[in-house]
């Protein structure tokens, strides 16, 4: 085999496969995310539509072998248009007993099973809680196993490369990805360029890790063990350059985009947490874009620095999970008051408290939309897949410097890591988001309105003539001044809630995947997008009069939410929550919604929005 | 505070820093006397009136921002550092001003008030200390006095009270100051040494609330007792006080001692040295009745200026090949193409 | 006239009215609250209905004569039961123009003015904003005007006390209540007693101000302006002790007494806040009741020492007003989550953000019910009027240990700072709330339930045997340790669901006034009690089918709500924000409420609820 | 600390303070050697176990309650000193700790732990300085060196950072020490001595992040060369240092230096004296390179303690006529009656 070479020879018999889920899975230290990403990657450039999950362990490395230590990345390909990295493997990777173990019951019967035999050790057994070693006691007899050297494989392939043997064995996973390389005939080149540029500062990691790639490659063609190899057509896609994205780095991206777009200096302002962290960090490294980034003491520092760069001019943005949410509730009550631009990014993970902080969850809208005291509303958008967060981001940066106002982006754990092709935007498309200063002082008042949006004047301090005052106490219409009036309280509070019911006016009318009418409409919103997409998707083939409608805009409501709601016999709202989005559609149109909920800090599987809808179905 | 905009601004007066609003504080509140005195320094020191920001959070002395007629962002209790960081950072060309209560810098702000001190960004924080919470009408504050008897300390304070300049020390502030409400010229002059500093000027203005804690500092501010109990600081002068200028500080051992000067070597009296941080440590632990109140600059330092790090990370990022540069944003890493 | 007297000598003709509203207007410094208050209390004391509503300037003293500074106090005083301030004064007092000026315009036509001439001096008509003075240029002409020199007959009648000049005009308040005693015929013991007790150690103002008192009386009596006295006999009330009492009073005495009958300490933890801070002021007073108080650094700090405090086994409370309420929602919901007692008392008033300090509102309903990330139900329920603030509390604290859940009490600052008489509890009516700490080892898990309430055993620190550890993350369905484990997750954030929805069977079956089933319900909840009670009953006098439920409970919400709302062709919800109750009553009931909504930070008009009601029905 | 609860308890061991919990650091943090220092102190304090009660924020550090067999508080992210104020006002007697990181402490935990230090509670606060943010994978912390590059720094941080132990003595600490993950005896020496302290003991802990900012401490805790680095301090004993103990620190001026003790006259060598605020101040300054790094007991005085002062209050309360009463409670004011 040659470096240059694109695919590998199928040298052996290969079966053409739909769709496959490959789930790797390990100790934390053995590089399973980046496995999973490399192959991720590969399967993308070989064409195929892809999506994945990272599930990482709780925050704080465990000891390695244990349970609590598993790492884990399922990657979905396939020859169709897919909606979700999958909901069961039908390959699952295991370097270790613990990794087995947290995942086997996943893994259907006759599932592929490819498991480190070295790694079934009596100590890891034991940590991984095993009374028996499940290679021998029969219990993995319903699976197709292949019980495989790799440690001692790798270590022979290396076995001239000065490594230490410590570090031999951190190139495990690479002859793994080799072995998965070839079993499902990926081309070798991008693992081999990633490979170079990883490690390019230091030669003999570099070569150690290519040559276990392609040891592991070698291995498969070469070895008796495995009767065939697989092969994913490329799906048909749309035409475009793709990028594989995890849903953050699509929303730094669609920040950058659209503050380039406005002509305006980004200004993020922000605590690390996590899943939200990775953010900031992405954000950091685009200085050259006008991007400030600022780590500050804590949330309420962070949002409130956002605050007073949006007050200076710039597109201000802050981020942050669940916890953060809650200290900055009060700073944003003052920018609904002060009616300046915020864009306030939740990257939702398991909740209430501390929580779950890894995992994913949808419990943050109620709290968006009403975790403040006083009526203070604001525009909560959501995003639904990861590269959504892009286009969302653009629209949020939209809305917040055309109505002056906070706007909420609902993220979760699940988009944020999840990674999906991402077709990019041509440049000349993106759209001018040009935002003008006011610099007149005739008729300048810091309260004036425009008559459409009833949003009032952006002045950057620095403007001459226009000095002006503002603040959280309750001001005159117009002048701005403190006013304590009752009239002007009650116009004023009406004012601010009628500026963000205006911003419905941005909403384009409601997809629908299916009939206009029909038995089920499935009304979901945020990260269930995949899921539902898939379930729907399904239950049209069958047949059965189902319709599927995700909303992007949770507040205001999309103007013919309503209409559409009452078109069918049932709606049902699948949510990873108690049943948010349900709460606001009953009250707002009295339709006797059902709410489907899953709190597992986890995704919903097609197959469970199948069932549900079935279930909806036969109850009448 | 460097002065940013050069732009030749026109003459500007006193009357050009008073906004239309009615001033609100209770008649005869020490708030008046530092309102005015900002606003004559403020058309001297060759700052556009629109550069100008004054920030605050929440308390009698938080109206401040409403009566200066530049820009102004009144914001919430305890918050105006971590806001006015946002302005700084965003817009290093304006002269950003803080002003803030012994309420809200040191209770429910302390964390932003110690963070931006670290940080060192340039802006002048204005700390009117009545030792008192004036606005919800007199419960003790972080800088009452031991027992202090109060709407919410019906028996007496148990808190023990900070020492603010002290506090701002420990924060590594870069320029830590005292002045006193009633003190025209030395405040005054203290509000112009403040701006001039380069970096975060922390500002401690001894604020009479004639009506929740009147005369908390009478012993500073009564004509015929303030020169024995206010040692007024000169950099590079020795530390002496008192009516005649006979009382003098002087260490004994590492801890300090007020002396008569006749009685020691004039050697010993302590020259105050705005560079010494342990001279601004004894300084700022001085309290009556056993010390003179130090007023005047106690500590003045230089260390980079983080906005001016940050403008630095910004200038070289900007200079790099395809910075700005959205194709190389987004077409960036693994691409593929389906055609 | 001597001391001893208890009524004044109906020595002029005497008139009897049912009702009568006064207001007492006049500068920040004249004293008007305690001139209200003490001639409620005579009132009170004479046998009427009463009740009241103090109307505070903006919190900073505006300079003196200016309408910022304007503060007023009006108090209902009637034969009848009354529930309300009343609408409109019948009478109005005010010391200077401004006062006048602010409050003119709620006098009706023909209602009587009393005024201090003196103060309408060029100056003072200046600073009010008059360009001519109302006395002289024909615009008070359609009341009952009483123009008198308050400040020279004060002075007269204290040439002699060696006071300065400054100090006796201080007594001008004491004149005028000297008059108003006179003119209403309230009895002068109250009056004298609070005199000799106010200023028992200054003999000079004892006697300056019992001076100023007798002169405004005797000078109703001998002056030629008044044809006639008024009087307002007592009204039928039910038997026992009564007291004048704000809620903020009745708040933290109810409070105390529910701690005694826990037979627990009770901790505050607090930070000061407009309308809150009377309560940890009077609170502070308890110590010899066993309660300690923190004045906290922040809000955050003030919540967290009172977790603390319920961790170490005491009965813990907060309390704040919306800002802080935003800044404490983190760390309610660790109290969610960890399952302890907690009672959050939020004296609301004007929002969003800083909003208007003094004036009330009932808008954080939807943040105390939503305001935290993930899913961390509480417990809430609002008083209705100043003595339920008292009862409440007792349910409160009942609820807290019973269910080991933080519960929230929305109060407002109308309910804080207005009164009415309470009738006191006999001390062995009271409610045994004794409390038991688990000591038992035996089955013992920090997460084991009871049954019944599904809560969790109260351990404290201190018993051997039962160590433990909770925290923030989710934990393990019994045991308590931390697990990340999907279906425990599940589990939980629905047993914590199920906790508090089983609140719902200590909830008496919903009290109608009016009809079982008819044309309008009106549902109310909070302060606006009065309002809507008054309303009601005058509607049903009409002979309407109106009726009138008002709930306490806002989470769980009664469990025959749904039934009551189902009987009414309208359900009408008026609120003092943009509609939180209706909001829930609709997505639970999915009835189509209406909302009557008034945001001024003041209280609903009794006439608003009855023409609302009106506008209603005529609508069909 | 004061020993409140005098019953006998029984002879404690080591293992009774290991919960049944897995410790779940990464391997070779320096999380367990502070673990198992204090898991040896525990036993010998002569309080009951179930007198502990250890309280945390949020970080790898706050771990820690989990694995202590007492009672325990896993908080939120920099509140744990105000929830352990909760505890300790309202249980005197127990024995509180608090353990917390140089993120949860000093950033989002600032004005918590500023004020629990000025009140002087009676509690043990133990920092683990690691100077980064462990649990949230790397990123720069407010001990952080400046130009540290990490996740959220890329360029490098423009941070300065906070000296934790000045800021302490700002917030008006009474008992200030540090010590080294690994120096076991030195940290068991300093625990028992913040736990014999009467008030608030603040405890800086280096300690090493291995996986985030590895070898943060080396020069104070490479056996090669951490005599020359260690500056290890014993009240009333001169400030020498290094391999053959012949460095010193002497004042030149107000400026502390360091010195060769055999130029200098062995008097001008400073004595430490924990009671002296300006020497803790000193110490609390000294920073490498030019500094060895002072570890032991800064500073120690004793300041009224702040619950002493509430229970005095409420005893004092409860001594009064009617306290307790309901009946004195609720009929009292103007009341009338109706019959
Ligand atoms: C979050 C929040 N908590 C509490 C308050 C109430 N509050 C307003 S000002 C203040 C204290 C003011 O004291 P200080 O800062 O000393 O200012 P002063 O009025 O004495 O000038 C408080 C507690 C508030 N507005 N917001
Ligand atoms: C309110 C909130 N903000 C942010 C976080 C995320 N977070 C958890 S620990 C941590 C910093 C930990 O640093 P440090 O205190 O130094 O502890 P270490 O992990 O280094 O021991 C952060 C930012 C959180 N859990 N809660
Ligand atoms: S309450 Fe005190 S600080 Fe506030 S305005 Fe009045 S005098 Fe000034
Ligand atoms: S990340 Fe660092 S501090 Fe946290 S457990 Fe690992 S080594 Fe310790
Ligand atoms: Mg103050
Ligand atoms: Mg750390």
């Amino acid at each position: 085999m040659n470096d240059g070479q694109t695919t590998s020879p199928a040298s052996k018999d290969t079966q053409e496969v739909e769709t496959v889920v490959i789930r790797f899975a390990g100790d934390s230290g053995d590089g399973m995310q980046l496995t999973g990403t490399q192959f991720t990657n590969a399967s993308a450039l070989a064409g195929n539509d892809i999506g994945t999950l990272p599930d990482f362990p709780a925050e704080i490395r465990a000891p390695a072998g244990t349970l609590a230590g598993v790492s884990g990345f399922q990657v979905n390909l396939s020859h169709h248009e897919i909606f979700t990295p999958g909901d069961n493997p039908d390959v699952l990777v295991a370097m270790n007993p613990a990794a087995l173990k947290a995942n086997l019951e996943d893994l259907p019967t006759n599932g592929i099973l490819i498991l480190d035999r070295e790694a079934f050790s009596d100590l890891n057994l034991k940590k991984a809680g095993y009374a028996q070693n499940p290679l021998t006691d029969g219990s993995l007899d319903r699976y197709q196993l292949f019980s495989l050297d790799i440690a001692r494989m790798t270590t022979l392939a290396l076995k001239d490369s000065g490594l230490s043997n410590k570090h031999v064995l951190r190139c495990k996973n690479f002859f793994t990805l080799g072995l998965m390389t070839w079993l499902y005939q990926r081309p070798l080149e991008p693992v081999l360029n990633f490979i170079s540029a990883r490690f390019a500062k230091n030669e003999s990691l570099l070569d150690a890790n290519r040559r276990a790639f392609k040891a592991g490659h070698a291995f498969g063609e070469t070895s008796e063990m495995f009767a065939c190899q697989y092969e994913v057509r490329p799906a048909e896609i749309r035409p475009g350059t793709y990028r594989n994205i995890t849903g953050n780095a699509a929303l730094c991206i669609g920040l950058v985009t659209a503050a380039r777009r406005a002509q305006l200096p980004l200004y993020l302002g922000s605590y690390p947490i996590t899943p939200a962290s990775d953010i900031l960090h992405e954000l950091a490294t685009y200085k050259g874009y006008d991007v400030t980034t600022f780590q500050a003491e804590d949330e309420i520092a962070g949002v409130g620095a956002a605050l007073g760069a949006a007050f200076g001019g710039a597109l201000a943005v802050t981020t942050t999970s669940g916890p953060g949410i809650d200290l900055k509730s009060e700073t944003i009550g003052l920018a609904v008051k002060t009616e300046l631009p915020l864009i306030v990014c939740d990257i939702q993970r398991g909740g209430p408290s501390t929580g779950l902080p890894t995992k994913t969850e949808q419990a943050d809208l109620l709290a968006a939309l009403y975790g403040r005291h006083g009526d203070a509303p604001v525009v909560v958008l959501a995003p639904s897949t990861p590269s959504d967060c892009f286009e969302i981001a653009i629209e949020a940066v939209k809305i917040a410097t055309k109505y002056m106002t906070p706007v909420y982006l609902l993220s979760d754990g699940y988009l944020a890591n999840g990674a999906e092709p991402w077709l990019l935007p041509k440049i000349e498309d993106l759209p001018d988001l040009k935002v003008e200063y006011r610099t007149e002082a005739q008729g300048y008042y810091p309260y004036v309105r425009d008559p459409d949006t009833l949003s009032r004047p952006w002045v950057v301090p620095g403007t001459p003539g226009l000095e002006h005052r503002i603040g959280g106490i309750e001001s005159e219409y117009l002048t701005g001044n403190i006013s304590y009036a009752p009239m002007n309280h009650e116009q004023m509070v009406r004012l601010r809630e009628q500026k963000i019911a205006g911003v419905a006016r941005e909403i384009p009318p409601t997809e629908l995947i299916g009939p206009e009418s029909g038995d089920v409409l499935v009304l979901g919103w945020g990260s269930t997008y995949g899921a539902i997409t898939a379930g729907v998707r399904s239950l049209l083939k069958e047949g059965l009069a189902v319709s599927q409608a995700h909303i992007r805009f949770l507040n205001p409501l999309p103007p013919d939410l309503g209409d559409v709601l009452s078109r069918f016999k049932h709606v049902l709202v699948p949510e990873m929550n108690m049943g948010h989005l349900l709460k606001i559609v009953r009250a707002e149109y009295l339709v006797d919604a059902v709410g489907f909920n899953k709190i597992q800090g986890r995704p919903f599987k097609v197959q469970e929005i199948i069932s549900r809808v079935k279930k909806l179905l036969e109850e009448g | 505070m460097s002065i940013a905009n050069l732009n030749e601004p026109a003459k500007l007066t006193r009357k050009d820093f008073e906004s239309d609003q009615e001033v609100r504080w209770c008649p005869g509140c020490g708030d008046y006397a530092i309102l005015a005195q900002v606003q004559r320094v403020l058309p001297d020191l060759g700052i556009p009136r629109e550069n100008y920001v004054f920030v605050s959070g929440i308390g009698c002395s938080s109206r401040f921002p409403y009566y200066v007629n530049t820009y102004g962002f009144h914001t919430l209790h305890g918050r105006a550092p971590a806001i006015a960081s946002g302005i700084k950072m965003s817009r290093p060309e304006l002269s950003v001003w803080i002003v803030t209560g012994d309420g809200d810098a040191l209770s429910i702000g302390g964390n932003h008030l110690i963070h931006i001190l670290r940080r060192n960004l340039d802006v002048n924080l204005l700390l009117f200390n009545n030792q008192i919470y004036g606005l919800t009408k007199g419960q003790y504050s972080p800088t009452s006095e031991p027992g202090k008897v109060t709407k919410s300390s019906p028996e007496g304070s148990i808190d023990n009270p900070f020492k603010p300049l002290v506090l701002a020390l420990g924060a590594e502030a870069t320029f830590i100051a005292r002045s006193i409400d009633v003190e025209a010229k030395h405040l005054q002059e203290i509000v112009r040494r403040a701006h001039a500093h380069h970096g975060a000027s922390f500002v401690e203005i001894l604020q009479n609330c004639n009506i929740f804690n009147d005369g908390a500092f009478d012993d500073v501010t009564n004509r015929g007792t303030k020169a024995d109990h206010q040692l007024i600081l000169e950099d590079g002068k020795p530390m002496i006080f008192g009516k005649d200028r006979a009382q003098g500080i002087r260490m004994n051992g590492m801890r300090p001692e007020v002396v008569r000067v006749a009685d020691v070597d004039a050697n010993d009296i302590l020259i105050h040295d705005v560079k010494n941080p342990v001279l601004a440590y004894l300084l700022g632990q001085m309290t009556a009745p056993e010390f003179p109140t130090p007023i005047g600059v106690i500590y003045d330092v230089d260390r980079p200026v983080y906005e001016e790090g940050l403008q630095e990370q910004l200038r070289h990022a900007r200079e790099q090949p395809n910075a700005g540069d959205l194709e190389a944003l987004i077409y960036t890493g693994d691409t593929w193409t389906v055609s």
